[in-house]
């Protein structure tokens, strides 16, 4: 195939497929909520395949270190490698609802993820403790909204000094909320900008190896 | 001023990370091991979710996205517990499904630490449609048709097969839409496929990051009510009087949060102080 | 309860009724994009305001050089890569590395740069290889200058802490989508010490940016930064297309306020 | 009894994965990067398990139980993905890419156009004549969206007679959202100690036993 149609019959693919899903929402149109929907369940089959690239990029990279033997991380990629087939073996051979598999999930995946993210616990503390400062303007806003949700959410506080926690819920319901509406608002504009763009074919950032 | 003093308070300004670290596990085990259980005040908002559920009748099918992953699910996790439990209670109908890969063997734990009641059959009374993979696409095709979006639930039985499946199959045989975890972007696309086209009535549990950045929603109707985070989840546990394990986390989060506060103290008077030692 | 899909509270024919103002408006916005664009590629380039956070990227690579220590730069973690619906601050990320790699090459500095999209990969490499060409120093760009971690937030998370601490960058630099690992990032570069600019349009983690960096971008001001630096016509176009819609979003709020007492007659304009 | 070992043995393996990425507080170390390369591995290995299950519910069994022939064209769809590790071929993976951006920036545009653009405006829309603490919060609330809109525009130079209110509306604008931010950041405390006190929980009770 030539280089151009390369490009053009994917363009012209997003394009098709984008309008009649447009059709749908927005005209009473036979036979075209059929279409539309056969298009829903080929994005799911499509996105099922989509899954496994992050592994086949997994192999490639992780391979390459076990096989030039890179110093300190040759046997971790081996290890993830271990790690990688046991989950497949088990998870295809006997289904991910095996209790073997839920006992590896519970006690591999599971631990090291939440903890991650729990990490930010103590993160947070140093961070609010070193970012809270009455330096500017812009911080002091910071700083005081931020102390006033914090107390807001520690429950004596809340029963015993009244209006603090009605002070709390304001603030998230009312200034906090309407910045992000316009925030939200922004986006929303930013979504369907680049949305035309992509049909337009101008925003080929996918296309990647040409 | 002397030296001393000016030195003390740079300090004060400078604590290394790691005593701060080290204070707050003391201040968070502390009160797990010996409880004092302070009191917790119910909020309008999670009233309001409470007696969403409370509008349903026996028999109402509701449509259960659950999409905590392994690494978001714990803040929630009492909430998430709390809500199924009033579910199961209330004896709605119910259709789980999700859009996160890991949320399939997140929600058999969810399920499992609420329990389902043994008059419940699966099948009948709720049925598992499995993970769907494709994001806003997958929660667009489950709205307009969960027979050919799911084709098979999770444990490989054709929908088509199952009694309860049988008379739902698209969103306008839900009663209600619940949501429990997805981040930001996933309750946001729920808003775009399922309540912007059907109005679909929508209630949302989350982590309390992402409440926020929701509230928008909130605001303007299109999600009735939130339930976010521990301290949603501690008031739902004493809404169906169950306390739990988000009651139970409670009196640590307190000390947390005083911990956190008094450290911006610290820091701020010595900040001033040493402002005012420099003029 | 629900409403059927296009329950007609009146009949418009072939139009659903309930969307029709949706319809005009993507019309509208659609139309804006266009002409923005044709008036960019004509010559006619909107001037896009000052962003400080931009003009301390030039500080803290000069600091960097200072120091002797080298850049990190990560564009964040995104789901569904390109084809995902980060793509659009992924791609504003990735303008932003093409400056920061100028600069670096400039000055002689390592860049690192850690990736959790494989799609993006080869961009990373290309975009870095085009900036050190750009600056007449092909050979100095470091063969691992591009790091793929993980494609699982935690999982890049995790791997992008230890490249911090290991690495010691002098500053760490963060532009795109971001998850909870913003905060895990930019504790970790204050651990180091290093100077932080980061920017993102994930409503949740702007909070975490503006209390701990040296300077942020908020929100929509990194797709502005990356037309800005990308100085491609077409995309400067896009922000002007931008600002249109947003307008647009300001006259139907300013004149729905105005009109109220009189029956709210743009509430339903847009319910049509 | 076998079981109770096999829970006992899990219990212990999830314990030392948490305490080797809790050491990642004091300092990286080998043990915290052996925790974070089982990670990486699980997580992969479970993709590839998920993506296996579903190729076969969604794509296998419509065309081989119900004779959905449609469904082969999805599948090959699929496969040509993977084409994009051989360099030459990686435009043949282009064709299902653009089929997924096209359903999924349509679904998008057509939701956020009602969901976050029109209604959001429409809900910011209130009387701001009777006055009560109803009308206070919708002045806040319009006032807010506004300035904060003014401040996110970039290309509109503030001259002539918009010069006075554009640049205090979009100083104005940057002051709310810093409100905003501090209230968000504030309420994020509760979930960062909500995850590190469930890991608390399982360590002192599930692994420790002290109840």
């Amino acid at each position: 195939m030539s280089f151009g149609s390369r490009r053009t019959v994917p363009m012209i693919i997003t394009f098709l497929v984008g309008m009649v899903m447009f059709a749908e929402y927005f005209f009473k149109m036979p036979y075209v909520a059929d279409v539309a929907n056969m298009m829903r369940n080929f994005g799911i089959v499509i996105a099922a395949f989509a899954l496994g690239l992050g592994a086949a990029n997994l192999l490639i990279i992780h391979g390459r270190h076990i096989r030039k033997r890179t110093p300190k991380q040759w046997y971790f990629s081996a290890w993830l490698f271990i790690v990688m087939f046991t989950f497949i073996a088990v998870g295809v051979g006997f289904t991910v609802n095996a209790p073997a598999y839920v006992w590896l999930f519970e006690n591999t995946l599971t631990p090291v993820s939440t903890t991650t993210y729990s990490l930010l616990a103590f993160f947070i503390a140093s961070a609010a403790y070193r970012a809270f400062r009455f330096r500017t303007k812009e911080g002091a806003l910071l700083l005081i909204s931020g102390v006033i949700l914090m107390l807001g959410n520690i429950p004596m506080v809340g029963i015993s000094v009244p209006g603090i926690s009605a002070l709390a819920t304001w603030l998230l319901t009312v200034p906090t909320m309407a910045g992000l509406r316009a925030v939200l608002i922004g986006a929303a504009v930013g979504t369907i900008v680049l949305g035309v763009r992509a049909f337009l074919g101008q925003e080929r950032g996918y296309m990647v190896g040409e | 001023m002397s030296g001393k003093e000016q030195s003390f308070v740079d300090r004060l300004q400078r604590i290394d990370p790691r005593v701060i670290y080290g204070l707050l596990i003391v201040v968070l085990v502390a009160p797990l091991l010996r409880p004092l259980g302070f009191p917790i005040e119910i909020t309008p908002v999670v009233q309001k979710f409470h007696a969403t559920i409370e509008t349903l009748k026996p028999g109402d099918v509701v449509f259960y996205a659950f999409e905590f992953g392994a690494g978001d699910y714990p803040e929630a996790e009492g909430a998430g517990i709390a809500v199924k439990r009033h579910l199961f209670a209330k004896g709605v109908r119910i259709v789980f499904a999700t859009t996160n890969d890991q949320a399939v063997l997140v929600l058999q734990k969810s399920l499992q630490s609420a329990g389902i009641p043994s008059d419940r059959k699966y099948g009948v009374d709720w049925v598992f449609l499995g993970y769907i993979p494709g994001a806003e696409t997958a929660i667009a095709a489950l709205a307009a048709d969960m027979h050919t979006a799911a084709k098979k639930d999770h444990y490989g039985t054709p929908v088509e097969q199952l009694p309860l499946m049988k008379e739902v199959r698209s969103v306008k045989d839900i009663e209600l839409l619940i949501v429990e975890g997805g981040g930001t972007e996933t309750p946001t696309q729920f808003v775009r496929q399922w309540y912007a086209p059907y109005k679909a009535r929508y209630l949302q549990i989350c982590i309390s990051v992402v409440g926020p950045t929701l509230q928008p929603f909130v605001g303007a109707g299109q999600i009735i009510a939130m339930v976010v985070g521990a301290s949603g989840g501690a008031q739902y546990e004493l809404l169906i009087r169950r306390p739990g394990i988000a009651v139970a986390g409670m009196d640590a989060q307190a000390f947390g949060h005083v911990l956190v506060i008094l450290f911006i103290v610290i820091g701020n008077v010595a900040y001033l102080a040493s402002k005012r030692m420099r003029k | 309860m629900m409403y059927e899909m296009g329950q007609s509270r009146r009949d418009y024919g072939v139009l659903v009724s309930g969307r029709i103002f949706s319809l005009i408006s993507l019309i509208l916005i659609s139309a804006a994009v266009l002409l923005m664009i044709r008036r960019a590629k004509q010559g006619k380039v909107p001037r896009i305001r000052r962003l400080a956070g931009l003009d301390a990227i030039d500080e803290a690579v000069g600091r960097a050089t200072e120091m002797g220590r080298p850049v990190h730069y990560t564009i964040g973690w995104a789901s569904g890569g390109l084809s995902g619906s980060m793509a659009a601050q992924i791609l504003a990320g990735l303008s932003v590395l093409g400056y920061v790699g100028e600069l670096a090459a400039k000055y002689g500095v390592k860049v690192i740069t850690t990736v959790s999209q494989p799609d993006t990969l080869p961009l990373h490499e290309e975009i870095l290889r085009l900036a050190y060409q750009k600056q007449g120093r092909p050979d100095a760009l470091a063969p691992d200058s591009v790091r793929f971690i993980s494609i699982d937030l935690y999982a890049y998370s995790a791997g992008v802490l230890g490249e911090i601490e290991r690495e010691k960058p002098a500053a760490n630099i963060m532009i795109g989508p971001f998850w909870m690992e913003s905060l895990l990032f930019t504790e970790a570069g204050f651990r180091q010490g290093a100077i932080q600019i980061a920017g993102t349009a994930r409503t949740s983690q702007i909070p975490f940016f503006v209390a701990t960096c040296d300077y942020t971008l908020i929100g929509e001001e990194i797709f502005a930064a990356g037309a800005y630096l990308s100085k491609e016509p077409s995309q400067i176009g896009t922000i002007a297309a931008q600002d249109m819609g947003k307008i647009f979003a300001l006259i139907l709020l300013l004149s729905g306020l105005l009109l109220h007492a009189f029956g709210n007659p743009v509430t339903k304009l847009i319910n049509i | 009894m076998a079981q109770d070992l096999v829970a006992t043995v899990g219990i212990w393996v999830a314990a030392l994965y948490t305490l080797f990425t809790f050491s990642y507080i004091y300092k990286e170390n080998p043990l915290y990067r052996f925790a974070e390369h089982t990670f990486v591995g699980a997580a992969a290995g479970h993709f590839v398990v998920i993506a296996f299950q579903n190729i076969l519910s969604k794509g296998w069994y419509p065309i081989v139980s119900k004779g959905e022939y449609v469904y082969i064209l999805s599948m090959i769809l699929g496969l040509m993905l993977f084409s994009r590790f051989v360099k030459k071929r990686a435009w043949i993976s282009h064709y299902p890419i653009a089929l997924l951006v096209g359903v999924g920036t349509a679904l998008a545009m057509r939701g956020a156009i009602q969901a976050e653009f029109l209604t959001q405006i429409a809900s910011t829309i209130a009387p701001l004549y009777t006055p009560n603490q109803k009308t206070f919060d919708s002045f806040v609330i319009a006032l807010t969206v506004i300035s904060a809109l003014v401040y996110f525009l970039f290309t509109i130079e503030a001259k002539g007679p918009l010069k006075v209110p554009i640049t205090y509306l979009s100083k104005i604008g940057r002051y709310l959202l810093m409100i905003g931010f501090g209230a968000q950041f504030g309420a994020t405390v509760m979930t960062r100690l909500g995850f590190v006190i469930s890991r608390f929980q399982f360590l002192l009770f599930e692994w420790l036993g002290l109840r």
